[in-house]
């Protein structure tokens, strides 16, 4: 289980498509949180508690199917150090229609935000001059 | 009766560890907040922290009682995604 | 213009992320409408009036810039002949925060079902006894 | 004054053509409902559909006045997406 969600390196969601696709699915949204930079950033590192992530994101998912008429739910997050651009978390809800799917995925980042066991922690620049 | 006690992010910073066993006479009545209170005193930085709590992989209340095996975790608000 | 927004294969949407990313954004949400199958549908025929809809294209990404903070938008459009599961439409919507990706990207998605000169008809199934 | 006329889906179907190019005298008013009005004539079956109309790329008002090399545009509601 905690396999699946957890990566040490960046990740396809062309690849996390074809995980979710099924004949009943006509509508998929994905949210991709991605590294912001700035001058001074760098990357991200992020620290997770996996055994309760996974746990979590199990009771996380339920909620999403209890509450939205969706077909499947594939999220993946990032852990250790990212650069500047690399996706940090990918949401993807498949649906018949879009709406649910919207609404799901929205849910989900939500929920993630507020009670996903996650510590993100900004690397700064530290440019050393090679000239 | 034994408790694990782990520590994340700011928390492990400070606590120095990542993971404590803590050893409770058997027979006393041990609620979260007291081993939380235990911590805060050998800890004093923790107190400048929002602490959230976790037992055995879910968010616990203050006022849950511990079980012998139990895995606490505490850590300052998540901020995921 | 058009070259990029109509396809005539299934598409990659890690090339699509590759394409608008840039340090400012911090949200990517894709909606992808995806060819839905049941025992009668093997298949959609999409047919595109392509000067006109390279056209509202950008009027569509022009109107989601002024009403949304967004950093980036991408569309790509199948023509021609799909299977069930393959992609008929991705919408990306690139932005600093995630509420304005969501809001950009079902504005996008609504606006192009009412507006795009896009015609799909369904395949149905014609199985031939082959044993 | 010549104006090309594009069909699409059902109404290239009823038409049997993707294009037609039609003269219209010069020096007289035409608006876009009039060759509608006479693509309806010739071709009754497009009474049955609802139709929408574009003119150089953009929807357009029937009365909107024709220029010379308009390209109109005759389709049912559209489906994208």
């Amino acid at each position: 289980m905690t396999t699946n969600t957890m990566a040490t390196e960046d990740f396809s969601i062309d690849e996390l498509v074809r995980k979710i696709k099924k004949p009943e699915i006509g509508a998929i949204v994905t949210f991709s949180g991605v590294v912001r930079g700035d001058d001074s950033v760098k990357g991200l590192n992020v620290e997770i508690y996996g055994e309760m992530w996974a746990e979590e994101l199990e009771r996380l998912k339920s909620a999403a199917r209890e509450r939205f008429e969706i077909e499947a739910v594939e999220i993946v997050h990032r852990e250790g150090s990212l650069n500047v651009g690399e996706n940090i978390v990918v949401i993807l809800v498949g649906a018949r229609h879009r709406k649910e799917a919207f609404r799901a995925c929205e849910y989900l980042i939500d929920l993630l935000k507020e009670r996903a066991p996650i510590w993100k922690r900004m690397s700064e620049t530290k440019t050393e001059m090679t000239t | 009766m034994k408790v694990s006690v782990r520590f994340f992010a700011r928390c492990r910073e400070i606590v120095g560890e990542e993971r404590k066993e803590i050893e409770i006479e058997d027979g006393r009545d041990m609620l979260l907040e007291d081993i939380i209170t235990h911590l805060i005193n050998e800890y004093p930085d923790l107190k400048r922290e929002k602490l959230l709590i976790s037992r055995n992989h879910k968010y616990a209340k203050p006022e849950e009682r511990l079980e012998d095996m139990d895995e606490i975790a505490i850590f300052p608000p998540v901020s995921g995604g």
